[in-house]
């Protein structure tokens, strides 16, 4: 993902791992920059192709994890917040991000536009390309927010949250990072974004359901749970296999590069690893459930895909298959023993967010020193620190400013009728159920 | 007090309405059902295999009036949901002891 | 998508952009004529993959924009016409749309067949490839009229429409601009499809709803408009988002090229545009909804998102960054306001199609003339009456010969209890509602 | 996809179709070694996420074609099948297919790991990237068993069947031909796997189908059949789609290569012949249940679409357009023939997976003869003998083990009460119809 | 006139149906319902969480039937019901005013 | 023998359950409805057009008790089910000859 720094990362972990000598085939003149720029801009357009359809899987996981009541509200979230995503990432976001940050804090305040062929990097790929990678994963992290928050914040809080977001902070942080910044000079790695993607995203939703509050009924006054099953298993899967398959997308093209045989077959490495540690995680999930309350959990089998996929993305390219696997199943195991963990603090995070994209955000970048002789306990620590706290700080002005100047909640007897008359006056099922005969003839 | 069931066909429900309202009945409740009488369901074919689909969609309407509104609510009702096809649907009328509103404690003809 | 006058279009848009210089690298021996070849096959096959995915969104979308009494019938009616237009675009409209078009009004009937790979043009792409690529198309072009006549058009009356469709008058008006035809010379431009895809699709859509009449109940005798809610918002979200990830391919592969700097670089300025004006149709739709009914409609942002891609599908390549934003939201804006219009006219549309087709094709061809300086407003105009008079008047013929040989439309008692049950004996959703019982055991 | 034969295979195809003489465009060195394993591997990969996506595709087809009470558990089966094939096919699979096999019935067992960048086979492609996409096609082979056993097996019997499905029995035979064992040598063909992939996953489900027995209610004493239509049809037409886009990488893929024009122009021809293939299947598949039953069933295009495709799966490459036709419309008519035989001797196949996989994998991997001359009748029964036989035989002695170990199937209430609630404690709907008011609040 | 309201499990329908039509009774009614009585629900664990499923899914039927078919008729649905094992359901028997058939108009038994 | 239909907000069943559980009344039937009274509906706007949302979802609770327990099961509903907002729904207290528990064959009293 981080473009400066390609050429020394992608030999890092090459050398990390294998401490292979220089290949034959790489010095070769096999293949032109020409040629290395088309292949480097396809995998940025198909892998940027694959993380776009993830804003799908995210639309369709929460819609079958609501109930039915706030289906329509969350899909019109997911869509709203792709389309700001696109848009604030190309006014504000990638300059800010990427825009001389030079190792300090922060790019520059211009909007991209398409330069013209002649100032295209020849090195590297179309600069359309790249920004056209780079946005998809802004607004993935923004989806991992409306998921958490889902049944009672308002629709246009929400969306305003997100413009910021971002806008503003997720490029802020990134910047540190993948722009070139201090973290990145301090060591910290994080190969497709485990910490700036997914922890960026779970901290935010954090935050944001500390202070919107747990959903009416969730939790008793005497501190029992009330479980609000989703209304639709299927789309909460379809969701899970979309975002599996768009996963592929986001962390081989986080290699930046194809046009070599080292590139491709780091690619192909990613690609295995990264499916490796999904598969682990729905297993280890499955075998948890069934183990701890004597029935497998769909659910918990979803998240636990999603938690492998997330825990993999620091560091998808340096682990070995086993490695993978259990990379992947401790991430599978963290989302089963964390999600009762938060029902117990009473934070109400309705898909299971927090435990997925957080917690095993957090693993997968402390994971990276299990297989890359680079990282560092020390600067893996800082990154999460630091980007925990600048995304969490942020979050929690802007959620607070946004709170006292047009409210965050839905009011009660909205929530009980359901967001989707209350926000959008519209059912997402205007035919099942309860609501049928109006509709009938 | 009367509680007339009426089974009627789906896409009557408005016209139903409508000539209810117009009695100034403000009050129904209103349930999907399935069912058959004289019209008996037909048969299918799904994947190569007849089948029966032995019950048909209806709506379910109840509305509690008052003695005296009874027979006029009941001839509105038939008069709205004729169609003069089969599967046309029924009214039964049957007697209610009392009723109570819940926001008002109100009983008997008041709460209606 | 034009292949016969590919070189030249490319590199006008790129004069015309930005007046650049010959690229030292396009001169550059870096790339062999049978990498290109592959290069730009890949880009068929990937692009023409995503635009076949276009085919399950219009049937998700449609799906839940339709009552669920007529949920299986449309299904029926989508895969029904991708699998015709596969066949009858193999069997005739291929040639007829591109074999010795050469400036005329017509190709030749004569079936396409997989050349000998020592027939294939090198400095092209696979032929089969290409054919794929131009057929996806043509499907895309009968699925915008499933969505519009749904809910009361017979199923096989409109698979025939949709036969002469793709295998006629599709091929036919294609050859004009595509096929190298008479409006090419003329200078008409239409980069992937607004005029050629979408308001062609658009106009048989319209006079079919012209023919057909409205859905029983829909508009009363005194005028009032009874909106029908569709049954499932979550399937015509996932819809919307098919189809906005199928358009990456339908606008990108229509660059027919990738084997050089500048292609590349061109396709990825195609892919961020793309995506841009999707985003910039969705926010419009957003906030004029907000503003004129006071509540989000999320029907209206999906369509906005449709509305952004088809109104950027005319010109992809020359706008800036911030003229794809204005071009799609002035697309989302034209389905915001002329969908009511459309109702007031007594037209009915079931999903949208012409509003967010035709309207937007229309707006999107004129909007070549802002961004490229090869376009003409007389050419532009000549290109959208030439097509639109040709499909309205061939849709015209054969609805009616259709009508008066076997009747369009269901009956008025087909029409209450729903398609699924009188066209194909088979509901949608047999266990849910009014239904269940019947099943339950 | 047999990678030892790649070369020869492809050449094979090559001249059998056409008697090309030898192109000038292959031998010129045109493309470097490298450039062309960038390709393979991108091939792979592409083709591989595309492989990937058809479990979700799976998923969706039986989700839609349960009852709601068995929906979230066939999605439980689908996501864990998929996973634990990713496991097995590490551990145990791919080496046992793959390695060693030399002419004879088994390869190596060992499991797979990344090689060292300077061991990676410069003429073929990145190791991973096949192991990537030969997992994929190990993962189908068990999807397809979940869909005929649906509704009455357990989840853990079903997913121990489908580890050493995916682990050992569907690498062996794999090894006799793909993995270049005597299959290979005998000369039997089978390009994409209508015999090793489709046939073998019908095998397996059509043996568990006689030891699970039938559906309660679905075929009575006196022999009356009662049909149990599905729960989503917009679910079934969803995953149909999704297969049909998957595969284009199945069938493109397996080409194993694309770095030359002819590669290229082959991945282009299988495209095409199998989008064709399954257009005719469509098509066949409706016009057959309008004439006989007077009424289009969907559910049976949508198995004319799968039908058509596994039809084409043996062999893609070498049939003119006219040949996919007839191969894909063949598979159309026996689907839409073969389902109601099933029934008739009582086999319960939920979702046709019988009738499309096996029986259009015999009469798929028999098509082959008639376009590919390469191909001898006796070769192919002998192949399709030996893979039934096989199959069959370990299919037998693994599902009984399991039944009398564990037992494979629920109990009758568990049965008539829903495997969600009895297997997962958890409803796939649980606002709708008949389980709406538990959580209305 | 008798309302026969019986609560049954889903999947004794065909059977109630059955022996209902043996006594030539055509009409029914039928709606999804939910209940609890003797048979009280069970604990699922959804995510960590242990909660009640209060509530076990059941079939309504409403047959109005002549007062002399009224005993006959509840005997066949008890007997048609009937699997021994709890929450098997309940009959209740009440008494209907009058019937009217919204297509013909006719009232009282000739309606049924 | 009474059986009391109420019609309530979809939210306030477990209030309305417990309220009769604490009776000791353990038998409950619920159904979805649909219905409006005093509470009219509203209108929404679809697509750029007005309509009216007449119906408002609510839960059909029957319950068959005993004579004596009838008035304090009513106040039990009406007590748990009232918010005091316009909607709050109806209960109609209506008598029923007779129950049959399906299982024991037990009538009467001794069946609820
Ligand atoms: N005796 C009955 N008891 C309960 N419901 C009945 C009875 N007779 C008819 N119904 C209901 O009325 C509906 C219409 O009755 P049907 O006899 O088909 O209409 P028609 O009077 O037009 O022939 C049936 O589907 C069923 O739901
Ligand atoms: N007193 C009652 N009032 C209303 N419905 C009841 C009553 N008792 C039972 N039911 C209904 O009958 C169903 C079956 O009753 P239950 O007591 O569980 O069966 P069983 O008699 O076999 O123990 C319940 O789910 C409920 O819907
Ligand atoms: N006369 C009636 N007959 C049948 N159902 C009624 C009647 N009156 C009210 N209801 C039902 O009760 C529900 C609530 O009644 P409503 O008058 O809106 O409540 P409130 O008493 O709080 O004003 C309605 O939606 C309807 O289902």
């Amino acid at each position: 993902m981080m473009k400066v720094l390609r050429v020394t990362a992608a030999a890092g972990a090459t050398l990390g791992l294998m401490a292979a000598p220089a290949l034959a085939q790489d010095a070769a003149p096999g293949v032109s920059p020409e040629i290395k720029f088309v292949f480097n801009t396809m995998l940025f357009l198909v892998g940027g192709t694959l993380v776009m359809w993830m804003a799908a899987g995210f639309a369709m996981l929460e819609a079958g994890m609501v109930r039915s009541k706030n289906v329509a509200t969350i899909c019109a979230k997911n869509i709203g917040l792709y389309a700001i995503a696109g848009l604030m990432y190309w006014a504000v976001g990638y300059n800010l991000m990427y825009d001389g940050v030079d190792g300090g804090w922060i790019g520059s305040f211009t909007w991209f536009d398409h330069p013209a062929h002649a100032d295209e990097d020849i090195t590297y790929a179309a600069a359309s390309s790249d920004w056209f990678f780079q946005m998809v994963f802004c607004a993935t992290a923004a989806s991992i927010v409306s998921g958490a928050l889902a049944e009672r914040i308002k629709l246009w809080p929400f969306l305003i949250f997100c413009t910021v977001l971002t806008g503003v902070i997720y490029p802020i942080q990134g910047a540190w990072k993948w722009g070139g910044g201090w973290l990145n000079e301090f060591g910290f790695l994080d190969f497709a974004g485990s910490t700036l993607v997914h922890s960026a995203g779970g901290w935010a939703a954090l935050v944001g359901a500390l202070i919107l509050g747990a959903r009416l009924g969730k939790y008793s006054a005497s501190g029992r749970v009330t479980p609000i099953p989703g209304s639709s298993m299927p789309l909460a899967t379809l969701g899970t296999f979309i975002l599996w398959l768009g996963w592929f997308g986001f962390n081989g093209g986080s290699q930046l590069a194809l046009g070599t045989l080292s590139d491709a077959a780091d690619v192909s490495r990613i690609f295995a690893n990264t499916n490796t540690a999904a598969a682990a995680g729905v297993v280890a999930a499955m075998v948890l459930t069934q183990v701890l309350y004597k029935k497998v959990d769909l659910t918990m089998a979803l998240n636990g895909a999603l938690a492998g996929l997330v825990s993999i993305t620091a560091e998808p390219l340096t682990p070995s298959m086993p490695m993978a696997v259990l990379i992947g199943a401790i991430g599978g195991a963290i989302v089963v023993l964390t999600v009762p963990l938060l029902d117990r603090l009473k934070i109400d995070d309705v898909v299971g967010a927090i435990p997925v994209h957080l917690f095993c955000g957090i693993w997968g970048t402390l994971a990276v020193i299990l297989t890359n002789p680079e990282a560092s306990l020390v600067a893996q620590l800082a990154g999460i620190a630091a980007i925990g706290a600048f995304v969490s700080a942020a979050s929690l002005v802007l959620w607070l400013a946004v709170k006292y100047a047009i409210g965050l909640r839905v009011s009660e007897e909205d929530e009980l009728t359901g967001l989707d008359r209350s926000e959008l006056g519209l059912e997402a099922y205007p035919e099942f159920g309860v609501t049928a005969p109006a509709h009938v003839s | 007090m009367k509680m007339l069931t009426a089974i009627i066909k789906p896409h009557k429900l408005e016209d139903v309405d409508d000539a209810l309202a117009a009695l100034g009945i403000a009050g129904v409740t209103i349930s999907e059902v399935m069912g058959h009488g004289r019209q008996k369901g037909h048969t299918e074919i799904y994947r190569g295999n007849e089948y029966k689909v032995s019950y048909i969609p209806k709506l379910k309407i109840e509305v509690v009036v008052d003695d005296d509104l009874a027979e006029r609510a009941s001839d509105a009702i038939i008069g709205a949901a004729r169609t003069g096809h089969i599967g046309d649907g029924m009214v039964f009328i049957g007697t209610i002891g009392d009723a109570v509103r819940v926001r008002t404690g109100e009983s008997g003809a008041a709460a209606l």
